[in-house]
């Protein structure tokens, strides 16, 4: 953001010099008028140029999440709607039907005046049809959600509690929001990176609880308070094995800032630098055996199958959003999928790297300039050109959303937990295990630290040894999975 | 770099994510209001009843449930106070036990983060063993009663 | 004024005013709620203080931990078949609270006003801070050498603490768990 | 030379918003007299239980703002308040936890968690 | 501020230095407060590895107290380059403790030679009577218990060892007094001896001259307790002297202002004569160093059963006695010794000369009565109390090395003489008098042959450890009083010490004889009879071999890595063209403060001795005749002492009932007051505790008739009543108007604070 109000301030410099060139009058006015925007405007911009980018970019990924978990809902359990939906002319024969209702008498005038925008558009929409839903089936059953969502009634119970009943979805969906402003989108185009950042996410992720526990209390209902307090029982819960990995993520990498987290997994000055195994979850045992309990964590966090107990539809019908319908309940599912996106990226980041691509060439020819190493020859800082950056970005984006597509995945070929089976994973299993390698770790920092005395060379050799053992890890971590996915949950 | 950034470095990124707090707030409010233009609303009594299976909800919803959730919250807050107590020592820590000399100074600081999370791991220990840790207490029982999954 | 000067007041009145919902709203759960928000507009007061850091913790020792915990406690503490916390105050409480509170807050005041900050010490403590958190070192390494430096005896000692009210605190409410 | 001052007086006139230690220390006595206001007022426990939490973050801010303007013991730098205010922070957490344990025990006792009924306290 | 680890851990340096003088101690130090909390915490879930717990956290200790030994003899050699003398400067890691005004108490670690010989002594004890004890408490009702209290009371003697100032030595000291509480009174079921159903047949054993009826475990430990009050009353004095004294220094100077009890500021301020310009009771300068020094010395008195506090040793030996035998060889008793030592450079040639006294006094007393005792851990108790007096002897004449090497020495084999009198009680079926045993020789081979060696160690035969500590003891002695001519009385101590010498030949010897020699006088006793297990009488021969001269007088061989004592069979060597016996120990244990530390004690050690002049003076000659005579006259008193006790008990030709009979005026006075006891016992019981008694009666009767009647429950009560009644109705009982109150009125304090 800092590199980005900077730009703006070398834009208006050279548009000024490049008015100035001209040496007539008009510009000349011009050049000096544009010389004299204050800065303040600049940095207005720098900050809500990107706050915007990164807050509807959000809500893009939270309509292609829905659209997505449909599809992979549909493959694994043959449904047969998103895989085969692309009848007719769905979104024409919708617009005729909506135009129609609206000309009744009794619509709302918003009905009517996008009726009024619909009709011409209808051969358009017919066209468009034949055009997209062909290729895409499912997309109608995506676009008529979200007129549905938009157009249902919101209902507020009477016997509700008015006001928290509104606040709710408002504080889940911020606190959603506020984890994007440090997420480490590229090494260049980022919103901010605090120097505290991971710490941050930690924090502001916690705000959701309160958020959910005052939609289960405000809907006065039994469900809805039931779920509501599961859910805050549950989010707390696995908190602190999350906390536990952040620990030792930060135990091991030095830093809480993100950007650092992502460069201090480049790796050490040699042909080595940039490849995927410098990743922590390649490069450190330890960290290795934390992204299953970092991974779970997160779905629990965000009351996803097999954590869904909160929302279960079969015992609670849909837990504490009982009560919400229409707009406010979209509200909800999409601070769901803003929740996804961040713990994953927090995942990517912690133990897959970050931005970099792991491809360690492809890294090396896009560092601009000379990267600047510390005593053991670690990665500290480093500047890429800017087509570097975009590609980080890519980077990023797509990692994330693979790990975003496992939890999908996970949702439709795991049963729900049992609460207390819920409980007793977290605080007997998940807990233990963390400790243990949060001290792990640092003990093993310290053996380490006595081990090289400082010494590039050695810290390389050790390092390279560890990456041969994590991978026997990781393998194992991988087979542990498997076995677990084989045995029928009870 | 301008005077202003050089300054308020931080502050400037905090802002923004003050503006996604707002923008937050403004989204839902939008979308509300985007909702209210197209929706029709014709509320009536049995619209806004509570919902409960389709019976008439028997009495309020606001009663009082198991006090283990409230166990899971107050352990939970306890462990939060420790953890963000090491959040601060977790950081510098490398840089203490890496590069030459370090040993010693990380011995002594790993012994301190040793006794913290120690003390950490024994009041786990004691819940787990107490039996408050959420749900364990109706595990004890051989067959789990009925009013558990209900309960929750 | 500068762009972060309103910033500072819109927080500054953010904080203020859920601060007076607290303590003057009637419905138990909402003042809990707006406790809430008030620590979150302390945590943003502190973040103008530089104090990232301790912000964090704010957040997420309060607002994630503290308040759950208390919504809990109103929740389990309600009678049911009645909505909670609508309480009566009597003018009696309402005056003496008052009282009490105006007295006090004139009187901070008056402290307030006895106070005298060097103005270059407070510039120089200006660039100090800066120094420190921007420049240098980010803050929360600072804090981190000083709980292992100073104020190691307390960090250590904390953490026997929060042990003892944790056993405290399982034990007190175990009575009920038990007799289910 | 004369050292010049700053004072509640010329809060305006001094450095604006966040730059200003005056405009902290309002705020602290602000949240202190709304929680001791609280604290007197609240007939629920836990409602007296939120005036402590204000009371403390009172403190709390109070500390932070001294540790960035300007009290530096000897050569320490100000980082003394925030770790103060991180203490703060730790003893409430379990100083909430433990009341409010109270409070569910009095409420188990007695089915109300009111302080004027809770008056065992006399004689 | 070091008192954080971070700096400590900075200052560590090279890990050999920085482990073993910073970390090992506080290990050693704590392990067997970990092993005590453990033993306690874990209760009957580890009543299978209650020892191996202790013996594991004591043997570590140990393991670890060499490591400091080594590491404080490499420094040693660092400093004894050109012959100098092998004290290494001693290490003090202190966490600041409390802070008023400028002054800052301290509790922290002194590691210097003394302390760090001391924790090796120590600790290597403690291990071998643990393991001792795996035999000596089997099925025992408290066997856990008995290693918990064994683990909390070394924990509490480490204390005091490694204690780097007299305020923490002083708290430790009472938790020695504790732990010693517990171990006395260890089996306080037992029914006291007076309503023992087998009393008269133990009557012989117990002819003590104690009064049966408080002869108990519960009386024995009260008893004890009781008595070191009364010394830690004194002590406690002393302690406060030199803090007014040294306060006043900091607050006048603001030196020493940073742990003013730390005994290295104690000793430079007594260097830089801060005493002088203080006055306490209108004494200053020597004067008020003396009562000082005395003052702190009555606290050794209490701990190490000098002279007139010497009575509750005796009846200690009614706990276990592998719990006598630490207690005696290396805890409670050498504490008192050791804080001579420690404060020994803080004494005045008067104080001294007090010190040497009563070591004298209390020499020779304790050794007559050892001459008459029956009970075999009687005589080793009451032979304790006269070589600890022999110990004061040495440090009171200014003979440092002389009285600390003596510690060890002795620690070693009265440790081992201990073990052996239990291996001997577990053959015999807890049967502890002599007239029932003798020739046990044949049946406990391996006992006797400890014994044999405790025996002549103690007696000072030649090549045997005692032979040097004593010898140096006596010698110096003699030097105090030949460069004293113009106090005769410094004489007194050095013929007590010389007649001590020959008792104590008389009845180790006695002892000897009586129980492993001669005919079975008991048949039944000596058929049952049988050798103890390997479990125990490995400890003993370790210890045996410990006994043995050339550990102590031996030279020491510097490696690189630092110095170790090899056995050098020739003690006697040349040095400086003179006989001197120079070991390692001698080069290793001298007085703290560096500069009065010699290559040996040739040269005087110290200020008070300090006033004769240089290396060719008459104090030289003196010193070379002193060692001359102390030689042959030692040796002579103990040929004198072992041809009695070979006279009387081995071959029967005197019989000494006889002798006893035939001159009642001299030889049987003797008998009779000392198996009486010298009626000190009688005198405390029968004199002491009543006016005590009738004392605290009456005070109790003013308490109760005028104070609680009159005052309290009278005018008081009523004032008190009224005004409750007054205030009670402003008591609402609600939190919130309390809290609205107290606002208020904090409101208006500050208020009027403003205004004024």
């Amino acid at each position: 953001m800092v590199g980005f109000l900077e730009w703006l301030l070398s834009c208006q410099q050279a548009l000024v010099k490049w008015l100035n060139s001209f040496h007539g009058p008009e510009t000349g006015y011009v050049a000096d008028f544009v010389g004299a925007i204050p800065e303040g405007v600049f940095v207005f911009l720098a900050i809500v140029i990107p706050v915007l980018v990164v807050g509807l970019g959000i809500q893009a990924v939270a309509g292609i999440s829905t659209f997505v978990e449909r599809k992979v809902a549909a493959k694994i359990q043959l449904r047969l709607g998103p895989m085969e939906c692309n009848v007719g002319s769905f979104v024409g024969a919708f617009a005729r039907a909506f135009c129609e209702k609206a000309a009744k008498p009794g619509a709302s005038m918003g009905a009517r005046a996008l009726a009024l925008v619909l009709g011409p558009l209808i051969p358009l929409l017919d066209a468009l049809d034949k055009i997209v839903t062909k290729r895409v089936p499912g997309l109608p059953i995506f676009a008529a959600d979200g007129l549905k969502l938009i157009m249902k009634e919101d209902i507020i119970p009477a016997a509700a509690d008015n006001w928290l009943f509104r606040a709710a979805p408002t504080i889940v969906l911020a606190s959603a929001f506020a984890a994007l402003a440090c997420l480490p989108y590229s090494d260049r185009f980022y919103v901010a990176d605090f120097n505290i950042g991971i710490f941050y996410l930690a924090a502001v992720t916690s705000l959701e609880v309160m958020g959910i526990l005052m939609a289960g209390w405000a809907s006065n209902n039994k469900w809805s308070l039931l779920g509501g307090m599961r859910s805050a029982a549950q989010i707390t819960s696995y908190e602190i094995p999350a906390g536990l990995t952040i620990l030792t993520a930060m135990i091991v990498s030095g830093t809480m800032s993100m950007q650092g987290l992502t460069v201090s997994q480049l790796g050490v000055d040699n042909w080595q630098l940039g490849w995927a195994w410098n990743w922590y979850a390649f490069s450190n045992p330890l960290m290795t055996i934390l992204v299953p309990i970092y991974f779970l964590a997160a779905l629990a966090e965000c009351n996803r199958t097999p954590f869904d107990i909160p929302e279960a539809e079969s015992e609670l019908v849909s837990g504490y959003h009982t009560e919400y319908s229409g707009m406010r309940f979209a509200l909800f599912f999409m601070a769901e999928y803003a929740m996804m996106f961040v713990t994953s990226a927090i995942a990517v980041t912690i133990f897959f790297g970050g931005w970099s691509t792991g491809i360690g060439v492809l890294e090396r020819a896009m560092i601009d300039g000379q990267p600047t190493y510390d005593s053991v020859g670690q990665v500290t800082a480093v500047h890429f050109h800017w087509w570097g950056s975009l590609i980080h970005l890519l980077a990023f984006l797509v990692k994330t959303y693979l790990v975003v597509l496992i939890m999908i995945w996970v949702r439709w070929a795991v049963p729900r937990f049992r609460p207390d089976q819920m409980m007793a994973l977290c605080w007997k299993r998940l807990m233990p295990i963390g400790m243990v390698a949060f001290l792990g770790a640092s003990a093993w920092l310290l053996i380490r630290g006595g081990l090289t005395g400082g010494s590039a060379e050695k810290s390389l050799q050790i390092s390279q040894a560890t990456g041969v053992l994590s991978l026997f890890v990781f393998l194992a971590v991988l087979g542990g999975i498997w076995i677990w996915w084989k045995k029928p949950a009870q | 770099m301008p005077s202003f950034v050089a300054e308020n470095h931080e502050l400037m990124q905090y802002a923004a994510a003050f503006g996604l707090l707002v923008l937050a707030v403004l989204v839902v409010a939008a979308m509300l209001g985007l909702s209210r233009l197209v929706q029709n609303r014709q509320p009536n009594p049995d619209k806004l009843k509570t919902y409960e299976c389709g019976e008439d909800p028997f009495g309020s919803g606001w009663m009082r449930f198991n006090i283990r959730f409230y166990m899971v919250a107050l352990v939970f807050v306890l462990f939060d106070v420790e953890l963000a107590l090491v959040f601060p020592v977790a950081p510098i820590f490398r840089e203490l036990t890496q590069g030459p000399g370090g040993f010693h100074t990380g011995l002594v600081v790993f012994g301190e983060l040793f006794f913290f999370v120690a003390v950490l791991f024994l009041g786990l220990v004691y819940v787990w063993r107490k039996g408050d840790l959420g749900w364990a207490r109706t595990l004890k029982l051989e067959t789990p009663p009925p009013s558990d999954s209900k309960q929750g | 004024m500068s762009a972060e000067g309103i910033l500072f007041w819109v927080v500054f009145l953010f904080t203020a005013s859920s601060a007076a919902l607290v303590a003057t709203t009637r419905n138990i759960l909402h003042a809990a709620f707006a406790l809430g928000l008030t620590f979150l507009g302390v945590s943003g007061i502190y973040l103008f203080l530089h104090a990232d850091f301790v912000a964090a913790v704010q957040l997420i020792v309060y607002v994630g931990g503290i308040v759950v915990l208390i919504m809990f406690g109103i929740m389990f503490s309600s009678h049911s078949m009645e909505s909670p916390g609508e309480e009566p105050r009597s003018k009696f409480s309402l005056m003496a609270g008052g009282l009490a509170a105006l007295g006090i807050f004139a009187v901070l005041v008056l402290l307030i006003r006895a106070l005298q900050v060097p103005l270059s010490d407070q510039n120089s403590a200006f660039d100090a801070i800066y120094q420190r958190t921007v420049a240098v070192a980010p803050g929360q390494k600072g804090l981190g050498h000083y709980l292992l430096g100073e104020y190691l005896l307390p960090f250590e000692v904390v953490s026997i603490l929060i042990l003892g009210a944790l056993a405290g605190a399982i034990s007190l409410i175990r009575k009920e768990t038990t007799t289910e | 030379m004369e050292q010049a001052y700053l004072t509640l007086a010329d809060t305006v006139a001094g450095p604006s918003g966040p730059d200003n230690l005056f405009n902290y220390l309002l705020l602290g006595a602000f949240l202190f007299a709304l929680g001791i206001f609280c604290m007197i007022t609240r007939r629920n426990a836990i409602g007296v239980l939120m005036g402590v939490e204000l009371i403390l973050n009172a403190a709390g801010v109070n500390f932070v703002a001294f540790s960035r303007f300007g009290n530096r013991m000897g050569d320490s730098p100000g980082f003394d308040g925030q770790i103060f205010t991180l203490f703060i922070v730790v003893l409430a957490a379990a100083e909430a936890a433990v009341a409010l344990a109270l409070v569910l025990a009095v409420f188990q006792n007695r089915h109300s968690i009111d302080v004027t009924q809770a008056d065992e306290l006399k004689w | 501020m070091d008192s954080t680890f971070l700096t400590l851990a900075a200052q560590v340096g090279p890990v050999t230095d920085g482990f073993a003088f910073t970390m090992a101690p506080l290990w050693v130090l704590f392990l067997p407060l970990v092993a005590f909390v453990l033993l306690l915490a874990a209760g009957k879930r580890l009543d299978k590895g209650c020892d191996v717990v202790a013996i594991l956290a004591m043997g570590v200790g140990f393991l670890l107290s060499l490591c400091i030994f080594a590491e404080s003899l490499a420094h040693g050699g660092a400093a004894a380059e050109g012959g100098a003398s092998s004290q290494a400067a001693p290490v003090v890691h202190n966490i600041s403790w409390l802070k008023v005004g400028n002054i800052t108490l301290t509790l922290g670690i002194l590691v210097d030679n003394l302390s760090a010989f001391m924790s090796v002594v120590v600790t290597g004890l403690a291990t071998l009577v643990l393991i001792y004890s795996i035999f000596y408490m089997k099925g025992d009702g408290y066997y856990r218990r008995y290693f918990a209290y064994m683990c909390f009371f070394c924990f509490a003697m480490l204390g005091v060892v490694f204690s780097s100032n007299l305020l923490m030595t002083f708290i430790f000291w009472e938790l020695v007094g504790l732990g010693s509480y517990f171990l006395i009174g260890f089996w306080f079921d037992k029914p006291p001896v007076g309503q023992d159903p087998g009393y008269q047949k133990l009557k012989a054993s117990y002819a003590t001259g104690i009064d049966e009826r408080y002869l108990s475990p519960a009386h024995a430990q009260k008893k004890a307790f009781v008595m070191n009050r009364i010394g830690d009353f004194g002590f406690l004095s002393g302690i406060m002297i030199f803090a007014t004294t040294m306060i006043a220094a900091a607050t006048q100077g603001n030196t020493y202002a940073n742990g003013p009890l730390e005994f290295t500021n104690l000793y430079a301020a007594r260097e830089a004569g801060v005493f002088n310009n203080i006055e306490i009771f209108g004494l200053h300068g020597e004067t008020l160093l003396t009562l000082a020094g005395i003052l702190t010395f009555m606290g050794a008195i209490g701990k190490s059963a000098q002279f007139p506090l010497h009575t509750w040793l005796a009846d200690a030996m009614q706990g276990p006695t592998t719990g006598s035998s630490i207690i005696h060889a290396a805890t409670m008793v050498a504490a008192g010794v050791y804080l001579t030592a420690r404060i020994h450079p803080l004494l005045t040639t008067e104080s001294m000369f007090f010190i040497a006294m009563i070591g004298g006094i209390t020499a020779f007393l304790a050794a007559t009565m050892a001459m008459v005792q029956w009970d075999i851990k009687a005589v080793l108790a009451y032979s304790t109390v006269s070589q600890l007096a022999y110990m004061m002897i040495g440090l009171g004449s200014g003979s440092y090395t002389a009285g600390v090497s003596h510690l060890f020495t002795h620690a070693v084999f009265k440790c081992m003489l201990f073990l052996c009198a239990g291996s001997v009680i577990h053959a015999c079926h807890h049967l502890q008098d002599m007239n029932k045993m003798g020739g046990l020789r044949k049946k406990m081979p391996k006992t006797y042959l400890a014994t044999l060696c405790g025996v002549l160690a103690i007696t000072g035969v030649p090549f045997f450890s005692g032979f040097y500590s004593k010898d140096a003891i006596i010698a110096s002695s003699i030097e105090q009083a030949l460069t004293h001519p113009e106090n005769a009385l410094t004489w007194i101590p050095c013929i007590l010490a010389i007649l001590t010498a020959g008792l104590t030949a008389f009845y180790m010897f006695r002892l000897l004889f009586m129980t492993f020699h001669g005919e079975p006088r008991d048949q039944h006793v000596y058929d049952h009879a049988h050798e103890s297990p390997a479990i125990a009488t490995t400890p003993l021969l370790l210890l045996a071999v410990g006994c043995l001269g050339f550990w102590w007088s031996g030279h020491l061989i510097q490696w690189p890595g630092g110095g170790v004592p090899v056995p050098a069979l020739s003690a006697q060597v040349e040095e400086h063209g003179e006989k001197a016996s120079v070991g390692w120990i001698d080069h290793y244990v001298v007085s703290p403060n560096s500069e009065m530390a010699q290559p040996h004690e040739a040269k005087p050690e110290h200020p008070a001795v300090a006033e004769a002049g240089d290396a060719h003076s008459p104090a030289e000659e003196a010193h070379h005749k002193s060692h001359l005579y102390a030689t042959v006259i030692s040796i002579a008193m103990l040929l004198i002492g072992l041809m009695a006790a070979v006279g009387i008990y081995l071959n029967r030709a005197l019989d000494m009932d006889l002798i006893i009979e035939q001159n009642p005026g001299t030889v049987g006075m003797l008998w009779e007051l000392a198996s009486q006891l010298w009626f000190f016992d009688r005198l405390y019981q029968d004199g002491i505790v009543p006016l005590a008694k009738w004392f605290s009666r009456t005070l109790a009767r003013f308490d109760f008739g005028f104070v609680d009647r009159i005052l309290v429950d009278g005018l008081w009560g009523w004032t008190t009543w009224m005004a409750g009644t007054l205030v009670r109705s402003m008591q609402a009982g609600r939190v919130s108007y309390y809290v609205g109150v107290t606002a208020g009125a904090v409101a208006l304090i500050v208020l009027l604070l403003l205004l004024k």
